[in-house]
């Protein structure tokens, strides 16, 4: 009852931000200067008035701006059509899916390590605090939490290629393209290297910052000292009490992470020319590529915005009180 | 004293390290003796090194605290001398504790049920199947459900917490039962549900209780000798009879004084002027000294130590002086 | 192959989580380039900054496209590193003695790669088609402008008929690829031509395409064994695109990569020390200019365009006050030869290019005079102004390039010494495009040409026909003179007498200055020495067609 | 009142003695002084003009020069000095950055105590927004609505512009926060002994409410500006900076446009995120110890303190 | 009563919406409530001290927050010295800042009522401040003084400028008392103002209390949990269950021969400090029924040890025993 009406709360969120999203894409496409269709023309193109006529009308651009533009244009990018880029003169959703599965990759990679590892060692650092351990775990998350995400990857990506003759872009050598599994594998996971670790670096800091102060809190909890005098050992105290009181602010924090984490995919594809939504949002950026952009900024939002309901939803189930409300 | 004690505390004394560096003595020369099947208590205000001297029994001493002389007997073993490994198995099945705020004091992701069983299996007392039967026995025993076996705190009463937190002290059949303040966030009735339930268990088991409560009355109740505790030391030890009737210490007789009785309305109340001394700057003298409304000028300069003025009844008060040795 | 790359990441995620690589458990269908010679098949990688926007030649306009079907399609004839015409498909071929007959001899044993033989009537099919429909034919129909037939009177000989004589026939032809008729036959509409991608293009050309990757930007071409001229010595070149330069120029540190078609000038004098790399620079065919906005009051829409800039002394004074060397020598890292006219000076071997123009010398303090004595006086601002008219200018350039930001700042630096408030704003090439072509909606544009090996389209560009949307001309200019001395040019048969109409016209361009032209930069390529040799080295590029044929692999 | 001043003197000196103790902090607050002094001084400390171009003997432009020919960190792709670039571009980062932070500090500070204290529909409102705002992937939402206001040609500056997105796009987790902290002080007892005093609205949260709130929106602000700071160069390095004004991020966009990494031109990639990180390492630094200073709960737990328990087990155990 | 009596309280109610989703909010469904005070009646003489016993959740802390005007009351009628208080009272009435001019609270966490950031001169002159009252500086600094000397914090110059973490429990809860007697209020409304306290501390603070009693003649509404205390303290006592008052009366009566079988109970389980006194106990089993569905009847008669069946279905209503000595029990109206 009580859990029901907490993820129908967190779900009326999710529409309202998805609700959100949808206006302020659709402005912010009416609110760019000139007509978008000249821009499609390209500069040698020599388009018939009938064909600049129908894509006009594709846009939607011989009606008025509310509501019926708007409401043609949600039901246009509800069936998948997010419009035309003006660089790649492709649909914009066809450009998208084809760049979704790399940046899952990465950030799934990157994430699940950082996590993984961040829980970890912001546990030992928290349980050992002011040990050398945590001292030098602090440094190292204060100093990852204030490096620029581009920069390190740009020092990575020197020093990886410089000296470990990592490639240094892309997501497959060119060769590999079109090769059997088993081939490509260890090629694509040679090119994930660097990417992976700039981002790992970079959240595993957060991460076992959010974990130590996680850990710390619940370990001044009373009923850790009840585990205690129960005569249990450290470590079973750690594992047993400590760990999944303390997951949850991680969840938390994990799911509003997720943000960043696109964020993160953005710099970090840039800089290592991986070929993702992220590297593709910069390009789009760069080439004033309006309609691409914006569907890009579509797909991460929704995807965020879905991912968080996950999360919220996973919370439910690790957080018995959450049930009772 | 003809009987052995089961649990035996000798000079035990406690020191902490403020984070400022500073050395605080919260506990000085601590000494008392638990009997079979005996309730004592330990009454004092906030600061007077109750809660202290149970943790350092359970050497639970949070960072900075550690126990810088005394002994703790128990049985015939020095707990003080036991490695932190041989210490765990003394810890709940021997000697088992129920703080004060039950709703903290209890995971909160974890149900009560699987709490109570965690204890049963740690010390590896019996299988799964009879570990899961003696839960809700225990249940059952403090007044609860079986079938909230598979609730979580928070869906428990405050009442009902500090019920399982007392079926969960049981769970290893202890020996001695630590009660930190088991009643002092409960409503009156409550109060005396939880004490009462106390008793019955007492009477049932055998036990030996230590109530930890700064609430007279609660320890006149339940209790069978009382330790009376300021500035981190014994102000007063003996029967319960002793302290109400013929309490021998200044600080014992105000206490009782400002104690307001419902049964006496109208009565003036006593109160003791000034505040309780700070630990990381201790009075030379006598610690109540500086609150003392019978002091003598010896006060300020002799710290006293626990003298037996009548059998079973010890006083640390310079006035009393000239009575039997000491507690030792 | 989309679904198969998605279901692929999601296998290299899971393998990686696993950390137990099984691999070979989904074995797909792997493309069949069995080596032709024994032992390893000989690979080049060329690494490049872009891809084809697509392989249909009727609808192509990126260079990458051009280099793609130079090895793909076969051209009547085709141009020679030193800048001569020679026969692609046609072994020979003649002149009318007016001029418009031209007539072709088809070499013999040429097939394309589906193996069938080539034949006249497919070749004439392929040039009429483009004349029948130059709106589908959108990128190629400028080729066949004057053309009024093309017949093939028999198996082996391909005649075109013209309505005037065209002096730059060779190079034009050069562009009009034989596509295999099949392909294009079915498209009613400009628009389903348009559509078509073209994936599996079927040519005569030295090499067969195998894959074009849209994920990756990857493309492979296999040799073509049967190829009429013989077949190339490498067995596979594979384009692979990349996003930065920075991670390209690594990949052939590394050796991932064999030849980069395009070395970033600010990164040639590194590329140049690589071990094992040879790096070449080539007088190229394209300039960056300095774009005033000269388009007419009378034009509809009216241009915005500041009126100062019509003033030749504000002309003059921008052309003064740029150090081209400064330009040069930071945006090009010295890979460059200071610009004059539009007519670059290595078209046909440096004939076209007028020599006896000169540019000013720069000088703050001259540009500062020429401001004055024009009459424009400094504000308050320090910027200068005359009747009400400020010398605020927009100074817009090209996001594609990196060279164009730092070229702005310098400009904008240089002219806020002279009074001139310019600021500097990138804006991407349609928008651009929008905002010149036909419109003249901006002050200052930085942008850049890449000349054909004939002047005749460089000079199209100047002409006021081509001010309308979609035309080439983007500066506006207007000059009925130039426009008939451009018919003229085309007519002129005589190479000398073309040549002084060419050098007249670019003497009036130059005097107007529709267009400050920076700098002509150079080519600059690389390659793994270490591993291929015996490439041609010629402003056609190391990756040119005739280049590739004769590579080979070092032993 | 003389009593007052004497108040506010022993307050800062005994703020004073706390920090000073914590090592972290003086390194924080030190690196956040030099990179201000150094903002502020920036004509002092150089000897060109950010966008003069340095030249050889043979007047030619001297372009990706190592320290060891020119200056102290040579110079960039365009031939300018380096060591001048980093100077004034700290003016730009800093300016940017702090502008922005103060902005979403200042809005999340009032909205969150408006929320917090007034409740009820304002409330709901508020936090409706911060909960739409915190669930939109930050950078994608600046990028486009950076890209499109500069679209709109608006004649604003882009540093104003990025001043604008990130002031107003940050100000959610502080409006929580300073909510939620609100919504605990309201709590308290004395704000409740105001309310029975007969106090207003306008007198608690002034005298009681901000009193309280001020080390958390303290903190809070030095932790911003870190974010608003990093935020910057990024979006600087995506190429939304103001090139004609270069801030650490935009020197940043240019190296890696202009092959400085090939060029092996550390002099010019590496210093501006020596200095970002500089910056926002000292802001969290000092954030992190202003926290700590404020609620300094945690001093222990229960899994510390071990020790000397066992250092009296051997000394029973020996004698 | 020939005097108009100091406060008197009129039928009051005050119920709690509870909190719902946000869904639940928007589908205005139809809320339940928490009956914190359910018709509640009293009246306070001048000069005399009315203790409102009852557990946690019986409704006293929220009479003490609607009296001083903390809380709305949902229905009923407080009156101030015979004018109504509250601008929507019929006539006569005093508004909320002018009954809060003459009434004061005292809270029960001496701790955390007052505000740590603020001086302790600040905190006894916010109520002159607040109240535009005594605006010469100088007169003020005398007041400010005179309260905290009276409170017993002397020399009060020596406390104006600290600030509350300087001070013992003790010293913080007479800056409370020192911060409300600053107004010269006629009424005092102390919310548990010991129960925070140590043992040895407390008596201080009720003689204190009983003394500016004594001297200014002021009444005062005391809550508390603590019978014990009360008995020392108070003049009458108001014994609270479930939002009702279930008995009322003089206190040495209610204590010596309380009526209500809840007031029994109460009386029996609180400790008396000596061994030798050992009571027979009556222990209520449960816990006291949530507020939100109260049990139909009499309210007490779930736990009620000696309910009988009407009790299930009869809500008792308060019946005069002895003079100024009232119960609610079914049992005794028999």
């Amino acid at each position: 009852m009580a859990r029901r009406d907490y993820l129908l709360g967190k779900f009326g969120i999710a529409l309202l931000t998805l609700l959100f999203v949808l206006l302020l894409d659709f402005i912010l496409f009416r609110v760019l200067p000139g007509d978008p269709i000249r821009a499609v023309i390209g500069r040698n193109v020599r388009i018939s008035a009938e064909v600049q006529e129908s894509l006009r009308a594709q846009f939607g651009l011989d009606k008025p701006v509310f509501p019926d533009q708007f409401v043609d244009t949600l039901g246009q990018w509800a069936q998948g059509n997010l419009g035309v880029s003006w660089s790649q003169r492709k649909p914009v959703s066809e450009i998208l899916i084809s760049k979704l599965w790399n940046t899952l990759l990465l950030i799934g990679l990157g994430q699940l390590l950082s996590i993984v590892l961040g829980a970890i060692l912001g546990l030992l650092a928290g349980w050992k605090r002011k040990t050398p351990f945590d001292v030098g775990a602090l440094t190292f998350s204060l100093i990852a939490w204030a490096t620029p995400t581009f920069w390190l990857g740009i020092i990575l990506l020197v020093a990886g290629s410089t000296w470990f003759g990592l490639p240094t872009g892309g997501i497959v050598s060119p060769e590999n393209v079109g090769k059997p599994l088993h081939t490509v594998i260890p090629d694509v996971a040679r090119h994930l290297i660097l990417p992976t670790l700039t981002f790992t670096i970079l959240y595993l800091g957060e991460y076992m910052l959010i974990m130590r102060s996680s850990i710390l809190e619940v370990l001044s909890e009373d009923y850790i000292l009840t585990a205690r005098a129960k005569g249990m050992s450290h470590f079973q105290v750690l594992t047993k009490h400590g760990l999944r009181n303390a997951m949850l602010p991680m969840v938390t924090i994990i799911a509003l992470n997720l943000g960043f984490t696109v964020s993160g995919a953005i710099y970090i594809e840039t800089v290592f020319s991986y070929d993702g939504l992220g590297n593709l949002v910069q390009t789009a950026l760069v080439k004033q590529d309006y309609p691409l952009l914006q569907g890009a900024f579509l797909l991460l939002a929704v995807s965020v915005i879905i991912a968080n309901m996950l999360a919220d939803f996973l919370y439910t189930y690790l957080d018995p009180r959450v049930k009772a409300n | 004293m003809s009987e052995k004690p089961l649990l035996s505390v000798r000079g035990l004394t406690t020191e902490f390290t403020t984070p400022e560096g500073k050395i605080a003595r919260a506990l000085e020369d601590v000494s008392f003796d638990v009997m079979h099947g005996q309730t004592i208590g330990l009454v004092g205000e906030s600061g007077s090194g109750k809660t202290t001297t149970l943790m350092s029994l359970m050497r639970l001493l949070p960072a900075g605290g550690r126990i810088t002389a005394g002994r703790v007997m128990f049985n015939d073993t020095n707990l003080l001398s036991l490695t932190e490994r041989e210490m765990r198995d003394y810890r709940w099945k021997s000697m088992a504790i129920v703080f004060q705020g039950a709703m903290n004091a209890l995971n909160p992701v974890m149900k009560v049920g699987d709490q109570i069983h965690e204890a049963i299996m740690l010390h590896n007392l019996m299988d799964e199947d009879a570990a899961e039967k003696r839960v809700r026995d225990l249940l059952e025993m403090v007044g609860i459900a079986r079938t909230r076996r598979d609730q979580y705190p928070h869906q428990y009463s405050g009442g009902m917490r500090q019920r399982a937190m007392i079926a969960m002290a049981l769970a290893c059949a202890p020996d001695l039962l630590f009660a930190d303040e088991p009643t002092t966030a409960l409503d009156v009735m409550i109060q005396a549900q939880v004490l009462q339930l106390l008793k019955e268990i007492q009477k049932a088991l055998g036990l030996a209780i230590v109530l930890v409560t700064h609430d007279l009355g609660v320890v006149a109740e339940v209790c069978d000798s009382v330790v009376v505790m300021y500035g981190g030391k014994v102000a007063e030890y003996g029967t319960a009879d002793h302290i109400y009737n013929e309490a021998q210490h200044p600080y014992t007789q105000k206490l009782l004084e400002a104690f307001p009785d419902v049964t006496k309305p109208g009565d003036t109340l006593a109160s003791i002027p000034g505040t309780p001394p700070r630990l990381t700057n201790l009075p030379p003298g006598c610690r109540f000294e500086p609150r003392c409304h019978v002091k003598v000028a010896k006060c300020s300069q002799v710290n006293p130590p626990l003298l037996e003025v009548s059998p079973k009844h010890y006083v640390s008060c310079i006035l009393r002086e000239g009575a039997e040795a000491d507690l030792r | 192959m989309k679904i198969r790359y998605n279901f692929l990441v999601l296998v290299t995620l899971l393998a990686l989580i696993l950390s137990a690589c099984g691999g070979g458990a989904q074995a797909t269908q792997a493309p069949t380039d069995a080596p032709a010679t024994g032992g390893e098949p000989a690979v080049l990688k060329i690494g490049w900054l872009g891809e084809p926007d697509t392989l249909n030649p009727a609808y192509a306009f990126l260079t990458e496209a051009y280099a793609v079907f130079d090895l793909v399609y076969s051209p009547l004839v085709t141009e020679d590193a030193s800048g001569n015409y020679v026969g692609a498909l046609a072994k020979e071929w003649s002149t009318s003695d007016d001029g418009l007959t031209w007539t072709f001899t088809l070499k013999d044993g040429v097939k394309w790669h589906n193996g069938e033989a080539l034949t006249a009537d497919q070749v004439a099919w392929a040039i009429n088609a483009i004349m029948a429909d130059p709106d589908g034919w959108a990128a190629l129909s400028g080729y066949v402008g004057g053309f009024s037939e093309v017949t093939a009177p028999d198996d082996k000989t391909v005649q075109i008929v013209t309505e005037y004589p065209i002096a730059n026939m060779e190079y034009r032809l050069s562009f009009l690829y034989a596509v295999y008729p099949p392909d294009f036959e079915s498209f009613t509409t400009p628009e389903d031509l348009q559509n078509f991608t073209n994936d599996k293009p079927i040519g005569t050309g030295r090499f067969i395409l195998n894959t074009f990757d849209k994920d990756t930007g990857v493309i492979l071409l296999d040799a073509n064994k049967d190829y009429v001229d013989g077949a190339p010595i490498i067995d596979q070149v594979i384009y692979q695109k990349f996003d930065s330069a920075d991670a390209m120029i690594q990949a052939l540190k590394v050796g991932d990569i064999d030849l980069l078609s395009d070395v970033p000038a600010s990164a040639f004098e590194t590329v140049k020390g690589f071990e094992g790399v040879t790096a070449v620079a080539f007088d190229g065919r394209s300039f960056d200019e300095l774009i005033i906005n000269d388009v007419s009051e009378d034009n509809d829409p009216a241009p915005t365009g500041n009126p100062a800039l019509k003033d030749p002394a504000v002309r003059l004074a921008l052309e003064t006050a740029m150090n081209r060397q400064d330009i040069i020598d930071i945006v090009l890292q010295g890979q460059g030869t200071p610009g004059d006219t539009i007519v670059p000076p290595t078209l046909g071997g440096g004939f076209w290019h007028n020599p006896n123009i000169k540019t000013p010398e720069f000088s703050i303090e001259k540009a500062n005079q020429i401001l004055e004595d024009a009459g424009y006086v400094k504000g308050a601002d320090g910027v200068r102004e005359k009747d009400g008219v400020r010398l605020e200018f927009r100074l817009q350039f090209d996001v594609d390039s990196s060279n164009y930001p730092r070229i702005a700042d310098l400009l904008a630096d240089w002219y806020s010494q002279i009074g001139i408030k310019a600021t500097p704003e990138g804006v991407n090439s349609d928008t651009l495009i929008a905002a010149t072509t036909g419109v003249g909606d901006y002050d200052l544009v930085i942008w850049g040409w890449g000349a054909d090996p004939d002047p005749d389209f460089i000079l199209s560009i100047m002409v006021t026909d081509q001010f309308v949307i979609g035309g080439w001309s983007d500066a506006g200019y207007h000059n009925p003179e130039y426009d008939q001395l451009y018919l003229d040019q085309q007519a002129a048969v005589n190479k000398e007498e073309r040549q002084e109409i060419i050098y007249k016209m670019q003497d009036m361009v130059y005097n107007d200055r529709p267009y400050i032209v920076l700098y002509y930069s150079n080519y600059l390529q690389a390659y793994r020495s270490d591993r291929f040799t015996n490439f041609i080295e010629s402003p056609l590029g190391l990756d040119d067609d005739a280049s590739l044929a004769q590579a080979k692999p070092v032993q | 009142m003389g009593e007052h001043w004497t108040l506010f003197l022993r307050n800062i000196q005994e703020f004073w003695r706390t920090f000073r103790q914590n090592k972290l902090g003086m390194v924080g607050g030190f690196l956040v002084l030099v990179a201000t002094l150094t903002a502020i001084f920036a004509p002092a400390l150089t000897s060109y003009d950010a966008s003069e171009i340095i030249r050889d003997s043979n007047n030619r432009a001297l372009t990706f020069a190592p320290p060891s020919v020119h200056g102290i960190l040579g110079t960039d792709d365009a031939g300018h000095d380096v060591w001048s670039q980093l100077v004034y571009g700290a003016r730009i980062s800093l300016v940017v950055g702090f502008m922005a932070g103060f902005i979403a500090m200042f809005v999340g500070s009032a909205l969150g105590i408006v929320a917090g204290y007034f409740g009820g529909k304002i409330d709901s409102l508020i936090m409706r927004i911060t909960d739409v705002l915190l669930v939109i992937p930050d950078l994608p939402l600046m990028l486009v609505l950076v890209a499109t206001i500069r679209q709109m040609e608006l004649k604003i500056s882009p540093l104003v512009v990025l001043i604008i997105v990130i002031g107003l796009l940050y100000w959610t987790s502080t409006a929580r926060l300073i909510r939620s902290q609100v919504l605990t002080v309201k709590e308290r007892q004395f704000v409740a002994r105001a309310r029975a005093i007969g106090a207003g609205h306008w007198h608690i949260i002034r005298k009681h409410i901000l009193p309280q709130l001020m080390p958390l929106i303290v903190t809070n602000t030095v932790l911003i500006l870190s974010t608003a700071i990093l935020i910057e160069s990024g979006l600087a390095f995506l190429g939304l900076g103001d090139p004609t004004r270069p801030s650490w991020g935009t020197m940043l966009n240019f190296a890696f446009d202009r092959s400085a990494i090939s060029n092996g031109a550390w002099w010019f990639y590496l210093p501006p995120g020596i200095a970002i990180l500089w910056v926002s390492l000292g802001c969290i630094l000092l954030g992190n110890v202003l926290e700590e200073m404020l609620n300094p709960r945690l001093t222990a737990h229960h899994l510390e303190g071990e020790a000397g328990m066992i250092a009296i087990a051997e000394a029973e155990s020996k004698g | 009563m020939t005097q108009t009596p100091m406060l008197e309280v009129r039928g009051l109610f005050k119920y709690f919406p509870v909190h719902q989703a946000l869904l639940g909010s928007l589908t205005r469904r139809a809320h339940s409530s928490v009956k914190a005070v359910d018709d509640v009646s009293f009246a306070l003489g001048h000069g005399e001290v009315l203790a409102v016993v009852g557990e946690s959740g019986c409704g006293k802390t929220t009479i003490a927050r609607t009296l001083i005007g903390l809380e709305t009351p949902t229905n009923g009628e407080i009156v101030f010295d015979g004018k109504a208080v509250g601008a929507r009272a019929k006539q006569p009435h005093i508004s909320l800042k002018q009954l809060r001019q003459r009434a004061q609270m005292i809270f029960q966490d001496p701790y955390e009522s007052l505000n740590p950031r603020a001086t302790i001169f600040e905190i006894v002159a916010e109520p002159l401040v607040v109240h535009g009252m005594i605006k010469d500086r100088r007169e003020r600094i005398a007041a400010v003084k005179s309260a905290l000397e009276d409170a017993g914090l002397r020399p009060a110059e020596d406390y104006f400028m600290r600030y509350p973490h300087e001070l013992s429990g003790g010293q913080r809860q007479r800056v409370v008392i020192a911060s409300a007697m600053v107004l010269q209020p006629e009424l005092l409304i102390a919310d548990e103002p010991v129960s925070m306290l140590d043992v040895s501390i407390r008596a201080e603070i009720l003689n204190l209390l009983r003394d500016l009693r004594q001297r200014r003649g002021i009444s005062i509404v005391f809550i508390t949990h603590d019978l014990s205390t009360v008995a020392y303290f108070a003049d009458r006592i108001a014994v609270m269950y479930l939002g009702r008052i279930v008995e009322i009366g003089p206190a040495r009566e209610v204590l010596k021969s309380p009526q209500h079988p809840y007031t029994k109970a109460l009386i029996s389980v609180a400790p008396v400090p000596n061994p030798r006194l050992r009571r027979e106990r009556v222990i209520l089993q449960g816990e006291t029924p949530n507020p939100i569905n109260l049990p139909t009847g009499c309210r007490f008669h779930p736990r009620c040890p000696v309910a009988i069946d009407i009790c299930k279905v009869n809500d008792p209503q308060l019946i005069e025993l002895s003079a100024g000595h009232q119960a609610a029990c079914l049992l005794l109206t028999k």
